[in-house]
């Protein structure tokens, strides 16, 4: 429990000690730590293993960009692969495990690839594993997906709840450290709405990091100040664990909050993280920059850092990453290093600096026109050759290499609208370049001013442009002083060996392979990338692309402008798919629509079924009903042989109302509404303007200007758009207006022969619906039970005397049980979907099952409803040549003879054809069993049908290893005529 | 013949209460609302009527207008909504009647589940729910946009922090759900 | 096969000893002649694949294949990854049939491994219209020589057991599942067919766009380039995603609109999903790819566009479907979203066919289903281009079928592109 | 993407359905002789420019406008956003 490597000082809470276990084992570490903080403070260096070669890896950075310390936090559902130990805040009691290796993280037995890499450079696998043929998918792929991918997912649901949330802003700050304070202070200060998210849970940025001063305090302390000072303001919002991780259109950026991972659960009911929608009129991107790293043989092993991590360990977390470190550097940076491990206390075993002008230092051996050649040690770095300026070599022995080999401005968000970065030789690296999100300015470090009185200044600036923009004055904004060093850096890229020297660590892609992309042609940066997979890691190529891009520039003889670089794309970095999600998902996926007689069908113990949005019963088992065939069987011959009930209250209704309201129905319906009788109801046949049937329903005229339509369930929406597309984009000239009647009305349709007598029980008095009063496709307004407002349509879709009387959705539950007590002298039988289905089809009308969107009016039999004395949506397209084809697919009925079954699906076939795709003729849509007619029936579309009535037919289902035979007949099964329902 | 007992649209005989943390949403059963559609070429005539029959200015495009007897919310181009005090006899006939040939009107007593919340974490609440601009909404505003893929109506009709949010009566459940399960979540 | 310079295991073993210097380039750079007999526009994976197929298939040895940027640039290398022959309609069946046995036998025949992965696509389905829509088309795949099984739900979860089957908002209830669909390694399909033309002797041109046509008497005679005009007997456009803008030169209109269509993938995992899964209730699937990565899609975003890049709405839509389909994957991270420009057409279906200008041939309308279409496309576009004749698998992707209402809409959605 | 809508000022694109190329405004007359090509030409064949592109969207999860958008299909850059209504009262379809 002895923390080896803790330090004095740093802004660590030592008063809130904490334990944690990595790998099984008990460590301790303080609040403010994280756990790679925590580790290295333990002498922990090797956290995990390389994904191809499986090398012992540590910790690189102390930041977002770590592609190496990935661990497995958490136990059970709440287990998470891949975390960042960088960015893991530590908890008591959190517990993490390495990943990629086996048995164990010391010895993995998978270490073996390390000795081969000869024969496993890049791309390797495109070049083998192709004989014997079928060995791919039984022997090499298995073993190949068994090795690949770094943690694993627990295979349970996650247990969490993740959130979305939408904020506005004048202007959105994204980062905290110098440039984005002072931005922020600057916006905020002058009364804009700010919001200044930071990945970081302390704000300061590098602040928090360095030795600095500014307006002559600690940096550090300024930086809680300010930040201090930004949450007082009501104008202000600051979100700390929050980042900014995609910048979308408009100035749409996602936010991601990490609200509880700090925590070991979330409290009850809250989310683990929210995934913030912010709108922003403008904003700044002041993300920093991070660290690259420089290339050498065996530069991959645990202890070998940024050189700007170990100060951060060192200077914030107190914890030396080795007690003796080397340093080497390209630029000024290094030396900072040194004076501040010096002031720590931490031995320095050397300043390698490969600048033969390298200044002097007075803490450290210094190596001038040195390099770093190779490292040496077994599960970490235990010593360094260093490659002297007189060419001679040196072994220098140290824990741990800090590496400064210059700064790559974070320009990520820069390109998620597929800018691209441009280089800027004087750094030595991308800065944001054409293609910036519109209303993004980007501050300081992430344009390469990396200085800190830069980046004040340039966050003030920024800011100030910004506002000006939006017209918000400011009086005055002055900055703090502070350190302004100007960078001198000599680019060094990598360090020539004969070893494998990485430049991508989590993907394990070297120098070597950047050298193979360029011999086989791969040279074009995407070819590069994707041939190497260098900068496909989850960092994104944070801490890879600019090296990998310097190889090739080299090979090629091309400048690093002139190579290129591949862009970043959203999210900046890796984000859990569940936040997403939100709370959109299992249950709540979508919104669940109730019928209004939901509660009473509950009661009666309904089985429901999803139709669309809606919940609909589908049957109503009764006691000793063990099959649902059973319950739909009596449900059907009830109704037909007495009088059902059903909720029919799905169906969409639009109200139509206005002086054109019949002309604008005679344009969307094939068939004419303007001549519909006032109280009269009419089926309609809705097209497509290209000729395929969209909808169909009946329309009731309720009055001279007014007309209810009604539409299939599942087509109600997209009826409503098309609807208003007519109204104002075809025809805005007409008096038509629309609404939506779906929700208002809970309607019943009540069939079957003695309908009429349940309706007259509830029916108030005064409304005549005798047979002559109420023919069969009138409508009324009357009212029920004592005064209730209703709507009667006598329309039936199983082909029985059927009526559907609706009342407001409030009295919907009442109305089923008035109906069910008025229908008692009658047993009358409530029924499902399934026997509205078993009815529709027994009757020959078409729903979805049919109308699929590739049948015409033709198709259906319905050519002639398409009147061509007037204009109707789709009938100039419906008259195409293939559509009004003789052998074209025509809606027959099928019955199964010989006791066979209808299958849904089926294909049809002539008695004596071969049973292949040549000779197929069509396809069964619906099938049920008919208790009326004692045969198994369905509905189809076979070609030239009209003409082959009696003939018998071959159903195939060679899917399910089953085939039928049918006779075809009209699809009306029962009463064709239409006496039934007209009596 | 007994006359019929209505249910409120969360499916109860009174309507649901409930105070979550620092929010309280009321279900409020009984709405009288009706879609008010100007006829083309009617404008006069149905700015006119409004007036008289409603004793209030039309609201412009995101807004709601009201007095003691009538709110009015702007719904799309030339369409609104309707609000009444509970009980109002008939309020869609009546407006037939004070409009004439000049508007169409439908009742909506029965398309929409209305919620009123209130308290002081409402706007942290609304914040989770609607990508709408809610703390930008004063008195009188009004706005037609989704919650959890439903379309709603946000109205604020004074400076108090309440909201009126309407709903799809059908998705009450659906729509009340996401309301509480976002208040226990703050 | 292992002729000189080919690739093999042993190869590699050799090359691993010599300290891999004898690898070449994968494809040369050349210069491009002034004429050639064919010029195919658009190095993408259908266009390579149809110079392979005219120099391998069609003994044609005079070919170039010319790209704007760098080959493998546009959808085959933006794309999830699938194969699958799972249609419905007689127009399409037999084509994507051809092309999954065309993948079956790729790697033998290009000698480069693009990992094709028959680990099965499930579709699932939610309700009794949907069971009996999958089963009319598991039945069509069976008649035109496909395979296909209709599994119910305890079959389904015997496989997969991780799926929501208690808590979803939509019950799944089965799955039509094609055994032999799966996913190919996308990159690795441009550079394999891009060596084996090369390997016959087909110019393939990068950095070379095509700016006009040159159009005589009706006849296309040539490209217009930004490194000059080049000459060709008969010259085949393959740029799916920018189809309308290339025959717009030629002075075409089109029954194709452009969308973006985004993917995503997460972070490297040991494996949890054997195959590719579609949700039948919601804009999702999924598979697992051989490097460890989730790789899942959605629908296109609904509007035109050549941004190569999507919005949020549809990233969450697609999240939405993930989580409830399969909670199991809600703290596997994202690390990329993309999006590609997709040839949106009128019916859902492709266009492989002449135009209107002598010489001159057209590919494109892929929607999103132009990558597992790879092999046939370049074999019926070589074909086309070849002989003058639509291949027999590919008779019904022509021009004129919209105005003869010949339309091959496998969902019925209409002309309305952004629904297919 | 933030579709400025004349009425309601910035609303979020997830509130709104794209249909498409605003040409779907100019619906021929259907007793032209030449309706059959007319008809097909409508129906079928888009511009689709890499450019300024005019494109129908409907505020499905709002007030239930259809808009005429002029957007960039290259940038998304939206240039200008009219009520559907008024350009076709106004004469300018498309």
């Amino acid at each position: 429990m002895t923390q080896v490597n803790r330090l004095d000082g740093g802004l660590i809470d030592r008063d809130t000690p904490l334990d944690f276990t990595f790998d099984g084992r008990r460590y301790g570490g303080f609040a403010g730590d994280t756990l790679a903080s925590a580790l290295l403070a333990n002498g922990v260096r090797l956290v995990g293993r390389s994904f191809k070669y499986h090398r012992p890896r540590g910790i690189i950075s102390a930041g977002s960009e770590e592609p190496n310390a990935l661990v497995e936090l958490r136990e059970g559902a709440r287990r998470e692969p891949n975390s960042r130990a960088t960015m893991t805040e530590l908890h008591d009691g959190l517990v993490a495990r390495s990943q990629n290796r086996f048995p164990s993280l010391g010895f993995d037995l998978m270490a073996v690839n390390d000795r081969f890499s000869a024969f496993l450079g890049a791309g390797f696998y495109y070049k083998t594993f192709m004989w014997p043929k079928a060995f791919w998918e039984r022997v090499y792929e298995p073993l190949i997906r068994q090795a690949a991918g770094l943690g694993a997912l627990s295979g349970d649901p996650d247990p969490d709840v993740y959130d979305r949330g939408f904020r506005h802003c004048d202007l959105l700050v994204i980062g905290a450290g110098p440039a984005g304070l002072m931005a922020a202070l600057t916006a905020g200060r002058a009364g804009a709405e700010v919001i200044l998210v930071d990945e970081d849970f302390r704000a300061g940025g590098r602040l928090t990091m360095e030795r600095e001063t500014v307006a002559g305090i600690n940096g550090a302390d300024w930086a809680a100040e300010a930040a201090a000072e930004l949450v007082s303001m009501p104008n202000v919002r600051v979100m700390p664990r929050s980042t900014a991780i995609g910048v979308f259109d408009h100035g749409i950026y996602s936010v991601l909050e990490r609200v509880a991972d700090h925590l070991p659960v979330p409290r009850e009911g809250t989310p683990r993280q929210i995934l913030w929608r912010v709108y922003a009129k403008r904003a700044i991107l002041a993300a920093g920059a991070t660290e690259r790293l420089i290339a050498f043989d065996n530069n991959d092993r645990p202890g070998i850092m940024q050189a700007s991590a170990v100060r951060g360990y060192v200077n914030r977390w107190a914890a030396a990453p080795a007690e003796r470190i080397a340093i080497f550097t390209n630029n000024d940076d290094g030396h900072r290093t040194a004076a501040d491990l010096a002031a720590a206390g931490v031995e320095i075993a050397a300043i390698i600096d490969s600048r033969p002008d390298a200044p002097a230092s007075d803490v450290a051996e210094l190596f001038a026109g040195a390099v770093v050649s190779n490292s040496s040690g077994r599960r970490g770095v235990g010593h360094v050759t260093l490659r002297l300026a007189d060419g001679g070599r040196k072994h220098v022995s140290c824990g741990a290499l800090a590496v400064s080999g210059g700064w790559n401005p974070n320009v990520h968000l820069t390109c998620h609208h597929r800018g691209r970065p441009q280089w800027q030789e004087n750094i030595a690296a991308f800065v944001p370049g054409d293609g910036v999100p519109p209303g993004l300015a980007v501050a300081g470090a992430a344009r390469g001013i990396f200085s800190t009185a830069g980046a004040l200044a340039d966050g003030r600036d920024q800011a100030l442009a910004q506002l000006a923009e939006l017209g918000i004055k400011v009086t005055s904004a002055t900055v703090p002083e502070a350190d302004d060093t100007p960078v001198k850096i000599t680019p060094l890229w990598h360090v020539g060996g004969t070893g494998r020297a990485w430049l991508d660590q989590q993907n394990d892609v070297t120098v070597k392979d950047v050298g193979l992309a360029h011999q086989e042609n791969f040279r074009a940066v995407e070819h590069l990338k994707r041939y190497t997979t260098l900068g496909m890691a989850g960092d994104q190529g944070r801490t890879s692309n600019v090296l990998g891009l310097a190889v090739m520039a080299e090979l090629t003889g091309k400048t690093i402008a002139d190579t290129g670089t591949t862009i970043y794309r959203p999210p900046y970095t890796p984000t859990p798919i569940a936040a997403f999600a939100g709370r959109s998902v299992g249950r709540n996926f979508r919104p669940t629509r109730l019928p209004p007689s939901h509660h009473w069908a509950a009661e009666q113990g309904a089985v429901f079924v999803e139709a669309g949005s809606w919940m609909r019963a589908q049957w109503f088992p009764r006691e000793g009903e063990v099959h649902w065939r059973e319950s739909v069987d009596r449900e059907v011959l009830a109704t037909r042989r007495s009088v059902g009930v059903c909720d029919v209250s799905t169906l969409g209704k639009i109200d139509i109302q206005g002086n054109d309201a019949g002309a604008f129905l005679d344009l969307v319906y094939s068939n004419r509404f303007s001549t519909l009788p006032v109280g009269r109801t009419r089926y309609g046949l809705m097209l497509r303007e290209d000729g395929m049937v969209m909808d169909d329903g009946t329309t009731a005229r309720l009055g001279e200007t007014h007309y209810l339509m009604t539409t299939t369930t599942a087509n109600a929406v997209g009826v409503y758009r098309h609807l208003e597309f007519v109204r104002q984009c075809l025809r805005p000239d007409m008096d038509v207006q629309l609404i939506s009647a779906t929700d208002s009305w809970a309607q019943f349709a009540v069939a079957g022969p003695n309908a009429r007598r349940v309706l007259q029980a509830v029916v108030d008095s005064q409304h005549d619906i005798s047979n002559e009063a109420f023919p069969f496709m009138a409508c009324r307004a009357i009212s029920v039970c004592g005064g209730v407002p209703a709507r009667l349509f006598r329309i039936s879709f199983s082909g029985e005397l059927a009526y559907e009387i609706a009342v407001p959705a409030r009295y919907g539950d009442a109305m089923i049980r008035a109906l069910m007590a008025a229908g008692e002298p009658h047993d009358i039988t409530p029924y499902g979907t399934e026997a509205l289905g078993v009815m529709r089809i027994e009757k020959g009308h078409v729903t979805g099952n049919e109308l699929n969107g590739t049948i015409t009016a033709h198709n259906l039999g319905m050519a002639k409803m398409v009147s061509t004395k007037k204009d109707s949506i789709g009938a100039v397209l419906a008259g195409r040549e293939a559509l009004v084809a003789e052998d074209g697919l025509c809606l027959v009925g099928l019955q199964a003879i010989d006791g066979d079954h209808v299958t849904a699906g089926a294909h049809m076939f002539a008695e004596s054809t071969p049973v292949d795709a040549a000779h197929d003729e069509g396809y069964v849509t619906s099938a049920a069993w008919s208790p009326h007619i004692g045969a198994s029936i369905g509905l189809g579309f076979i070609v030239r049908g009209a003409n082959r009535h009696g003939e018998t037919v071959r159903l195939m289902n060679p899917l399910e290893g089953r085939s039928a035979r049918a006779r075809i007949c009209s699809p009306h099964f029962i009463d064709p005529e239409g006496e039934r329902l007209r009596g | 013949m007994a006359s019929l007992t209505a249910i409120t649209a969360l499916g109860g005989i009174t309507a649901c209460d409930k105070t979550i943390g620092g929010i309280r949403i009321v279900e409020i059963a009984d709405c009288c609302l009706a879609s008010l559609a100007m006829r083309r070429g009617k404008a006069a005539s149905f700015r006119k009527a409004a007036k008289k029959a409603l004793g209030t200015d039309l609201p412009a495009p995101g807004q709601w207008t009201g007095n003691d007897t009538h709110g009015v919310i702007w719904m799309g181009p030339d369409q609104f909504l309707v609000e009444a005090e509970t009980g109002t006899a008939d309020l869609a006939g009546g407006l037939a009647a004070s409009f004439g040939g000049a508007a169409s009107i439908t009742d909506q007593s029965d398309a929409w589940v209305r919620f009123d919340i209130t308290g002081k974490d409402v706007p942290a609440m609304l914040e989770r729910l609607s990508a709408a601009d809610t703390r930008l909404m004063q008195g009188g505003a009004a706005v037609r946009t989704p919650i959890h893929h439903m379309l709603c109506v946000l109205v604020r009709r004074d400076a108090y922090i309440s909201f009126t949010i309407y709903g799809p009566r059908a998705s009450a459940q659906s729509l009340h759900h996401a309301l509480t399960a976002t208040a226990a979540s703050l | 096969m292992k002729k000189l310079g080919g690739y093999s295991g042993f190869r590699i073993l050799r090359e691993g000893l010599t300290g891999n210097r004898g690898w070449r380039p994968a494809w040369r750079d050349p210069e491009p002649q002034p004429a050639y007999d064919f010029v195919i526009v658009g190095g993408g994976g259908h266009g390579l694949a149809t110079a392979y197929y005219l120099a391998s298939r069609y003994g044609e040895a005079s070919v170039a294949v010319l790209e704007k940027g760098w080959i493998g640039g546009g959808n085959v290398g933006r794309n999830t990854t699938i194969i699958r022959s799972n249609y419905l309609l007689p127009g399409n069946e037999p084509f994507y049939e051809f092309s999954l046995k065309l993948w079956e036998g790729l790697e033998q025949d290009l000698n480069y491994n693009a990992m094709v992965s028959q680990r099965g696509v499930y579709n699932l389905y939610h309700s009794d219209g949907q069971r009996d829509a999958y089963r009319r088309r598991g039945n069509a795949m069976i008649l035109h020589g496909a395979d296909a099984e209709l599994l119910d739900a305890a079959q389904l979860r015997a496989e997969m057991p991780f799926l929501n089957f208690d808590n979803g908002r939509f019950p799944i209830q089965g799955a039509l599942v094609q055994r032999r669909g799966g996913t190919v390694r996308h990159d690795a399909v441009a550079w394999g067919y891009a060596r084996g033309a090369d390997r016959r002797g087909v110019d393939i041109i990068q950095n070379c766009e095509v700016t006009g046509f040159r159009i005589q008497n009706g006849r296309c005679i040539g490209v217009e380039t930004n490194r000059g005009f080049i000459a060709a007997r008969k010259v085949g456009c393959a740029v799916a995603g920018s189809s309308s803008r290339v025959m717009q030169a030629a002075g075409m209109r089109l029954p194709i609109e452009s969308h973006v269509l985004q993917a995503f993938v997460s972070e490297g995992l040991k494996p949890v999903i054997p195959g590719v899964v579609t949700y039948g209730a919601g804009h999702f699937y999924i598979s697992q790819s051989d490097k460890g990565g989730l790789v899942f899609g959605g629908d296109i975003d609904m509007y035109n566009s050549y941004a190569q890049r999507g919005n949020l709405p549809v990233v969450e839509d697609v999240c939405e479907g993930g989580m409830t389909l399969m909670p199991m994957i809600g703290r596997a991270r994202m690390v990329r979203m993309w999006g590609g420009i997709m040839d949106m057409s009128m019916d859902g279906s492709p266009i492989i066919d002449h135009t209107p200008v002598d010489g001159l041939y057209f590919n494109g309308g892929w929607c999103y289903g132009g990558f597992k279409a790879t092999p046939a496309s370049g074999y019926c576009f070589a074909h086309l281009l070849a002989t003058d004749t639509p291949h027999e698998t590919a008779t019904a992707f022509r021009l004129d079928r919209f105005r003869r209402g010949m339309m091959i809409d496998e969902k019925g959605s209409g002309a309305q592109p952004n629904l297919h | 993407m933030i579709i400025e809508h004349p009425l309601l000022g910035p609303r979020d694109s997830q509130e709104f359905t794209c249909l498409g190329d605003a040409s779907l405004l100019q619906r021929p007359d259907a007793f032209a002789g030449d309706a059959a090509d007319t008809f097909f030409d409508y129906q079928y064949l888009r511009d689709n420019p890499a450019g300024t592109h005019r494109e129908l969207w409907y505020h499905e999860m709002g007030d239930r406008s259809w808009l005429v958008l002029t957007r960039d299909t290259r940038t998304h850059e939206i240039l200008a956003v009219e009520l559907a209504s008024d350009v076709v009262t106004s004469g300018g379809r498309s």
